[in-house]
């Protein structure tokens, strides 16, 4: 039996009475209420990862390019001895969902500043959402809440987004996931650090003014402490201002340029709380903070508050007693409050006061440091007999088909998203959003660039969440294989129902098997990322999104200049299919659009093949053998071959057969390429020589998409569709 | 000469601008700070793109109050070149350097996407070296770049050579498809009476070099490079 | 029809960014200012029966009631 | 310290489009409405004296006369 005054005070701070009885252990006593409230916070799943840690664990992380990995606020490698990369992603889901505008504006700036905190210059974002049907008008009204919050953070801000997903998925009706990502350059002798150390130092906030923001959206439901005097006033959701964040963005940068900057950390989540505890921790140092001395945009903020306040723009630092001024006045010259608040101390313990008393006296550790749960997993019960189910059948021919799986919002055109983002800011963005990867150049480090995109498959995922999540890595892989980019590292981001769940933790717990599978076999570091539990609707079960894996890859582009882009390029190219057959319709777009769940299971992802493959494309376009490429992902084969007829403007002739499965199946690595006829051997060799499979498909030219079955083949009718109207299927998504 | 590029907090295109002026073309070039009150030994100045205050009140209505912008009110009216990009041409009008507005895109949404531009004028340092009708294919990236002038301003400005450039399709025809943002009359940049303030909403730095799609935005710049050497040949002694 | 007034401004606590903007803007101007806070204002040009349902017209679409307020104004005549 | 309210609106003749969308968005939710306009208001705390100069604070600054008219509206005492 747990005493009421125990499972009260655990209430308070929004503690199971298990974690409050934890830590009451680890500190000896029990927390006063403000203590509590500040452990509550960051023992938040949001906060502390409970759940997920251990599982995390079994990612693969390193390479001799990582210079750090997960622990960090973004993972950060090597790209040349000079120059490396901050690389990370994270969810902004509930936010989002209440406040769309809002919400996915904060997700924006503040998925920036933990790439700022590696004092890296932010230089791309990458954005993947999820929605329920956008026919819908509540789905709709998300969306477009959600594109125009992006645009609005990031275009102001200044750092291009060049990449993205956007997916209509029921599943997601009341749950709609917002993922961005941000990429940052820094010099790899200036990677800034997040641990506080030595004793003396001072302890430097900098940014806007903390006011009350989203502190009705942490854990604490404090009627008592609170006595409902401001609820009526305050927001419990975030606002951002990109105006400052901008200005933070400089400041920080000429900041770390002087050298004195010790240790940094943003103040996101938990506030001042998180910033402080985490820095103090992972020195192994203490802090010693006068709230006094926090420059407030408010009058009468009750400690609580400030500790805990959400407000945006934000930064912690340590730097040297006699340099915190030179720091604060770099701040100063930016328009931006910048504060001495305390000192770093050996001791490891975090004592804060307000008014001249200590109210706080915590070891960071602790605060830090969140239980780890072992929770208990189970496939679902009725996954044999999913995994035994055929595939949904559709009875319209091909070319019917074709154009309906163009038009889904899925694959339509995302012109109209993206157009709302400046993806040119900045002078590095030589292929733009609307290919497969985008392509960034370096300017520090030409004819280098980079390519970003960011992928998933929640389809795939509920189906078989282990296959799925290896699919969908190798999408990634597949879209920076188009335009020659070797992997360099992976960030993602995990969103999933309740974690409580048996079914739902098992289906995480294989969803990061996969992606290790998949990235192991690729050789590829997963550097960071961020999980988002609780992603259902009050009733659980089927309210619960599919595990929905998000995979933000960067590769590396030798040479940015003449890259084959997606569209087909000229007439008269030799049309190939590259890699492995495997495929399926289940669990694909064409099940989808019928308006089927997903059934059966998705491709064996074949790692060693499909390793295989990409490598096979990499070295053709890295060769210059390759006009086009475009990898087969939503809708298979025929709907890859429109797409490039789409943007190349421009028609082909193609023998192949044409039931559904070859059309629309879908499979790991596999492209359509069109190369000049003079290289469609050497293209040959190359596959060869990996044991990569190609099929000559056709030729390049005309007005219209050709496609006959071979003659030995009876199988389908032929399609002849005009480009202009496959431009026009596509062409339907507006925001 | 000398290049200077004003950095209001806020501004974003700064960086953008040094790169194109040092790199693409191998010019000198500073930055100018907004609080700065002087601009003593720059040759041409230019205000970038961005959202300076947060575009908050109105785009350009805060910068336009900076410092900065009576040092730049005295180098125009000494005739030495000004280029206002983007937000910059924002800042210009607000600052009344330059002739009307840009309100709200008709369309209400930020568009970023290559766009074609037509020369109408060379009356101005920065196309003194085009010719009339040539077509440059230039980026946009706004949600503020309706130009809103009334019907007899237009009329006057079209009178006085002031309009600099006017959005078009890739055939030169100003036509109502090709521009993107409800400008009046298709204008996408105006000039001031002298001539030597140019605003405009493309941005040549961003198609500065054949890697980024076009490098027709590189014209401006050198012909207010040779507009700048000529102007020195001429008056030796007003040179700086 | 009558015109009706919306007045659309952030609730107390929240981060008004634009008004601390002006607030810059008129002190460098030389103007003595110790606070802007800036909102929205609608004018409606609706039927009179359409009045008492303007405040749910607000919380659905004129505004964000998480972070604002409004304020509904008395119709005026139509000139 | 007095607090004005500055209400600034389009001039008649200038396309308000954020007014139109939101007519539009308005019809869509099966509201009838007539017409729509968007303006801003700003509440000024500044001292007494500012007063009889905002006229020339809104031409300069926070007005564009070009496109907009203002309105000053009687001081509240400050709160
Ligand atoms: N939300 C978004 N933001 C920015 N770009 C997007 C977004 N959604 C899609 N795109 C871009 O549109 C193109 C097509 O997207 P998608 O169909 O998901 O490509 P793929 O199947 O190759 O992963 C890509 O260039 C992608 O980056
Ligand atoms: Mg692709």
């Amino acid at each position: 039996m747990i005493p009421a005054a125990v499972s009260d005070a655990a209430a308070r701070a929004g503690l199971s009475p298990r974690d409050y009885g934890e830590a009451c252990r680890r500190l000896g006593r029990d927390p006063n209420p403000i203590e509590a409230l500040m452990i509550g916070v960051m023992w938040s799943e949001h906060c502390g990862y409970k759940h997920s840690k251990k599982a995390l664990k079994r990612l693969p992380s390193d390479s001799p390019r990582v210079l750090g990995g997960p622990g960090e606020n973004a993972g950060v490698v090597a790209i040349t001895p000079q120059w490396a990369l901050a690389f990370k992603m994270e969810s902004h889901n509930h936010p989002s969902a209440v406040d769309p505008y809002n919400g996915a504006a904060t997700g924006i700036g503040g998925i920036i500043r933990d790439v700022l905190a590696m004092g890296a210059r932010p230089v791309a974002l990458l954005d993947s959402l999820r929605f329920g049907p956008l026919e819908e008008p509540r789905s709709r009204r998300l969306f477009d809440g959600v594109v125009a919050g992006i645009a609005g953070y990031g275009n102001a801000i200044g750092v291009p987004t060049v990449g993205g997903e956007v997916v209509a998925e029921s599943c997601y009706r009341d749950n709609p996931l917002v993922n961005v990502a941000c990429l940052g350059l820094v010099r790899t002798d200036r990677v800034a650090r997040s641990a506080a150390s030595g004793p003396g130092n001072a302890v430097v906030y900098a940014g806007a003014r903390t006011g009350r923001d989203g502190i009705g959206g942490a854990a604490f439901a404090s009627a008592e402490l609170d006595e409902g005097r401001h609820s009526l006033d305050r927001a419990s959701v975030q606002m951002g201002d990109p105006f400052t964040g901008k200005s933070l963005i400089e400041a920080t940068l000429e900041a770390l340029e002087t050298g004195v900057v010790i240790a940094l950390q943003d103040m996101g989540a938990a506030g001042l709380t998180c910033a402080a505890s985490e820095m103090s921790a992972r020195g192994g140092v203490g802090m010693t903070i006068d709230l006094d001395l926090i420059p407030l945009r408010e009058e009468g903020m009750r400690p609580e508050e400030i500790l805990l306040s959400e407000s945006q723009e934000r930064m912690l630092l340590v730097a040297g007693r006699e340099d915190a001024e030179r720091v604060a006045a770099i701040y100063h010259r930016w328009g931006l409050a910048a504060q001495v608040i305390g000192a770093v101390t050996a001791q490891p313990r975090l004592r804060i006061t307000s008014l001249g008393r200590e109210i706080v006296d915590l070891p960071p550790e602790l605060v830090a440091s969140a239980p780890e749960y072992d929770p208990p997993v189970c496939p679902p019960e009725d996954l044999a007999s999913r995994w035994g189910m055929d595939p949904a059948a559709v009875a319209a021919p091909a070319g019917a088909v074709l154009l309906s799986l163009l038009g889904h919002p899925d694959v339509a055109s995302k012109r109209a998203v993206f157009e709302q983002y400046d993806h040119m800011v900045g002078v590095r963005t030589i292929v733009p959003p609307g290919g497969d990867a985008a392509v960034l150049r370096l300017l520090e480090a030409a004819p280098l660039g980079l390519a970003l995109s960011a992928d998933g498959n929640s389809r795939w995922c509920r189906a078989d969440p282990r296959r799925g999540a290896a699919l969908c890595v190798l999408e990634a892989a597949a879209n920076l294989a188009c335009v020659g980019a070797e992997p360099l590292a992976v960030t993602d981001c995990l969103n999933f129902g309740n974690p409580e769940r048996p079914e739902v933790f098992w289906a995480f717990r294989e969803v990061i098997d996969g992606i290790s599978d998949a990235c192991r076999a690729l050789g590829i570091p997963v550097i960071g990322g961020n999980v988002s539990f609780y992603n259902e609707a009050e009733g659980g079960g089927d309210r619960a999104v599919f595990p929905t894996p998000v995979i933000g890859m960067v590769g590396l582009v030798e040479e940015v200049a003449g890259r084959p882009w997606t569209g087909f390029r000229r007439d008269g190219n030799v049309v190939l299919l590259v890699g492995h057959g495997g495929t399926t319709l289940c669990a694909t777009l064409y099940e989808k659009a019928a308006g089927s769940a997903p059934r059966g299971r998705p491709s064996d992802p074949a790692l060693g093949e499909s390793a295989a493959t990409l490598s096979c494309i990499r070295e053709a376009v890295r060769l210059g053998l390759v006009e086009s490429a475009h990898d087969c992902s939503d809708g298979g084969l025929l709907v890859a071959l429109a797409e490039e007829c789409v943007l190349g403007r421009r028609g082909a002739e193609v023998t192949m057969a044409l039931d559904h499965r070859t059309c629309f199946g879908e499979g790991p690595a596999r492209f359509v390429v069109s190369v000049r006829p003079r290289h469609a051997e050497e293209l040959a060799a190359v596959a060869a020589s990996r044991g990569v499979p190609v099929t000559v498909l056709g030729r390049t030219g005309g007005e219209a998409l050709r496609v006959s079955p071979p003659e030995s083949c009876t199988c389908g009718e032929s399609i002849d569709l005009a480009v202009e109207s496959l431009t026009a299927a596509w062409g339907g998504l507006e925001a | 000469m000398i290049w200077g590029v004003v950095t209001f907090p806020g501004s974003n295109c700064d960086r953008d601008c040094l790169h194109a002026l040092r790199h693409a073309l191998g010019f000198h070039a500073e930055r100018v700070w907004h609080q700065d009150r002087s601009l003593a030994g720059i040759d041409a100045l230019v205000l970038p793109g961005g959202f300076s205050y947060g575009d908050y009140l109105r785009t350009g209505a805060v910068a336009a109050t900076s410092p900065i912008m009576e040092a730049v009110r005295e180098f125009a009216s000494a005739g030495l070149p000004v280029l206002g990009i983007c937000n910059g041409f924002q800042i210009l009008t607000e600052a009344r350097l330059l002739p009307g507005t840009l309100m709200r895109n008709a369309g209400l949404r930020f568009r970023c996407r290559p766009a074609w531009v037509r020369v109408e004028s060379t009356r101005t340092p920065f196309t003194s070296s085009m010719r009339r009708g040539d077509l440059l294919h230039l980026p946009i990236a706004h949600g503020e770049g309706g130009y809103w002038a009334g019907a007899e301003e237009i009329a006057s400005l079209e009178e006085g050579g002031r309009i600099a450039f006017r959005y078009c399709d890739p055939e030169g025809l100003a036509s109502q498809e090709s521009n993107p943002n409800g400008s009046a009359a298709n204008v996408a940049g105006v000039a001031s009476v002298e001539g030597n303030v140019v605003g405009l909403m493309p941005h040549p730095e961003r198609a500065s070099e054949a890697l980024l799609g076009s490098a027709d935005g590189l014209a401006l710049f050198e012909s207010a490079a040779r507009h700048m050497a000529l102007r020195a040949v001429r008056a030796p002694g007003r040179a700086r | 029809m009558a015109v009706f007034r919306v007045t659309v401004m952030l609730k107390p606590g929240v981060l008004d960014a634009p008004g601390q903007a002006v607030e810059q803007g008129l002190r460098a101007l030389g103007y003595e200012v110790e606070r802007v806070r800036i909102g929205k204002v609608l004018e409606l040009s609706v039927p009179e029966e359409v009045g008492p349902r303007l405040d749910e017209i607000c919380e659905r679409f004129l505004a964000n009631p998480l972070v604002e307020t409004w304020r509904i104004e008395e119709p005026r005549e139509e000139r």
